[in-house]
């Protein structure tokens, strides 16, 4: 969806004001967030996808308002009610009203000692590669209301293939329940003055990676 | 309706507060539900707040920078080579280290969300997660650059990389001049965080003293 | 700039919500704001573009939690204070503090009972126009981060020209104090999959008002 | 940290009572700075609460639909046509009038900000302001249709006017049957804002008694 998150090249958000000596969490509630979402994540009751689609869902006005884990709290309370694993009701008396409903598994404190390993996303291959490196391509004019990570800067854009990240779990699919539906995945760079014309920096090159179905040959 | 009152990412008063509460009230759900465990979440919390972090990064770029046969090995396949370190926390399939040079100068950004090398450089940092970061560093990273102190020569090829797929990437910055002969350990203490998401560059000798 | 106003094509607001039997303000204030901004651009104070880009340079979040007319009174205050007609000191008083900046004019009681007339934007020509109804034009890919009339979801856009409304002022200059600049004006009309990909509501066609150094012939 | 609370538009409790605070000190200032005259500003309003608004874009439809020659002066030049008739609030250089048929429905919007053609329709409606329609009428104008109950043949051509300059959009809706012999006064009284912006229909006799 061409929501507010697909902030790249969007002008007027001021400076970047990086903190000195920040800590891994300016409130305790910031990381039971971060904890409980890799734990749910675990469980198996969403992917990240989802989580990111969630996100994308809140209002415009709340998404750039709000917080990093704010945002991710209000998408945790999102899929947890649109999946049923809780209901808004229960959200609000902060307590379990209803019965759970089954996760494959949980996460314990010794699988969190031995050390998480993040999941891997590359799924077996249905067909050939279609582009190697060095590769002319053109990304897709595409707006799907659903969730995508082709961003709107770099849509309809001319670019070259730079890598081949091998295939991949296809978010676009994945973040709708729709399956893995495994793609290819490439790192295409673009010229600056290709995505922002004439008066880009001329040094600039920016590089997305870019699933097949977001790309045509050119 | 004052212009300056919408920045929550630094605010933390009375409406953290209403946060905290909801914030209670979900763990609390999902405990009694039987989803997650609370032991569970202060392990991953302890482990964002003592184990994982920039230094894990710190240590892959000290030792690329020792060891010619590991850089070559980093540069090929990243996620292969870290994991070959043994990390505290194991990096998973899709790592790629992208290396500065004089001539070309690499900066990392996720303009769709905020993904990050968490396994190699622990928790983003709240700009690294703003909206100015995340809008600007694909436009106008010299501007980036210079809100960070850093002034690149005019002839620089900048290269972002917008992590738009599960692939993460870390920089590998120029090894300062004048740290010949320095161990992988003491090198590491030049290696910083932002060096490694390239809005930054490694620290000069004289700057760890 | 490619600012948060620009927001045609974005996803995630919400539904349309007509107002049965809506007054014509919410508030009083609401209408002293619209008589202000009429009267001081009657006075000669600044242009509607200089208007337009003080909005554009609020800080999205305010810019897309801010009500209209709350919109305007803060522009207002930006206008005022970077043009050197009040400062912050006197806006936060409440006062005059200082003495004017001298105005061309003043709007009296009589002038508005006459019918106050809108400005025309027409301007002596340069040369002749470039393109004719029937034409087809590119739009071009630019993103100056100053105001402009082209929206971004119609960059680099294969379209047709269907009117010419003749030579009017440039807003992308006159916003910045660069004068009238006189182009020639065109309605150029697009295909909605030529906007929005093939999956468009293929009965859609857009239409935008595009100033000549907006456009290429393709 | 609720979802729903930001919606400004229809909030009028406590922070109103802030705004209409600042919006008093900025008429004080300008007034006693000498640029302004209140009672000049009481008579905008006024102008805005009686005689400007879409009885005025009424009468001009209602004339186009009984009148052939007016209509065909008012679809080649609107502006000039609107002045003939001698309006309340004069119209200025720049109105366009187009002309909707069972093949083809005109919208018009203002993705850039919230142009309207004051002149003949009055203030624009909040819906029009809102960030709802100036993002989805160029890209779901049916979506955006359905939202006011309006719901047109699947191979009608929708056209929407991005009012992207000073040209100023005045959409003539189609004459609704069952109106032969009327005398413009009482079809004047079928046109609404809606039909006039293309987000509505004219009313059927039916609806006006």
């Amino acid at each position: 969806m061409d929501g507010i998150h697909d902030m790249g090249g969007m002008d007027g958000f001021g400076k970047v004001e990086p903190e000195p000596n920040e800590p891994p969490f300016h409130a305790a509630w910031e990381g039971r967030v971060l904890a409980m979402q890799r734990a749910m994540g675990y469980a198996g009751a969403w992917q990240i996808d989802m989580s990111r689609f969630a996100q994308e869902r809140l209002p415009p006005q709340v998404y750039i308002t709000a917080s990093y884990y704010q945002r991710w709290a209000l998408a945790m309370e999102r899929n947890l009610v649109e999946r049923g694993y809780a209901d808004a009701e229960e959200l609000a008396a902060g307590h379990a009203l209803r019965p759970a409903k089954p996760l494959k598994r949980k996460l314990t404190t010794d699988v969190v000692r031995q050390g998480m390993t993040r999941g891997s996303f590359y799924r077996q291959a249905q067909a050939p590669a279609r582009f190697k490196p060095g590769d002319r391509v053109r990304t897709k004019n595409i707006h799907p209301p659903t969730h995508t990570r082709l961003p709107r800067y770099a849509r309809g854009r001319l670019g070259v293939v730079q890598l081949v990240h091998g295939c991949h779990a296809f978010p676009d699919t994945v973040a709708i329940d729709k399956g893995d539906n495994p793609q290819w995945l490439y790192t295409v760079v673009f010229e600056g003055t290709e995505l922002w014309g004439a008066e880009a920096d001329p040094t600039l090159k920016v590089s997305i990676d870019a699933f097949e179905p977001y790309l045509d040959p050119a | 309706m004052a212009e300056h009152d919408h920045d929550h990412d630094h605010q933390h008063g009375s409406e953290l507060s209403e946060t905290q509460l909801r914030v209670r009230a979900l763990e609390t759900v999902l405990t009694e539900k039987g989803y997650i465990d609370p032991a569970a979440l202060d392990a991953i919390i302890e482990a964002y707040e003592t184990k994982v972090g920039p230094h894990n990064g710190a240590r892959v770029v000290a030792k690329a920078w020792s060891d010619p046969a590991f850089r070559r090995d980093l540069l090929a396949d990243a996620s292969k080579a870290v994991s070959a370190l043994g990390h505290e926390s194991r990096v998973g399939d899709h790592l790629v280290a992208v290396e500065n040079t004089p001539a070309l100068h690499n900066m990392i950004v996720c303009t769709l969300c905020s993904c990050y090398p968490w396994e190699v450089l622990g928790l983003p940092p709240v700009w690294y997660k703003s909206a100015p970061y995340r809008s600007r560093a694909v436009k106008d990273p010299r501007g980036v650059l210079a809100d960070f102190g850093v002034s690149l020569p005019k002839d620089t090829e900048i290269r972002v990389w917008d992590s738009t797929a599960e692939t993460r990437f870390l920089v590998l910055p120029m090894r300062p001049p004048g740290t010949d002969g320095w161990s992988e350990e003491r090198l590491a203490r030049l290696v910083t965080r932002d060096s490694m998401i390239g809005t930054g560059l490694a620290k000069r000798p004289e700057e760890v003293a």
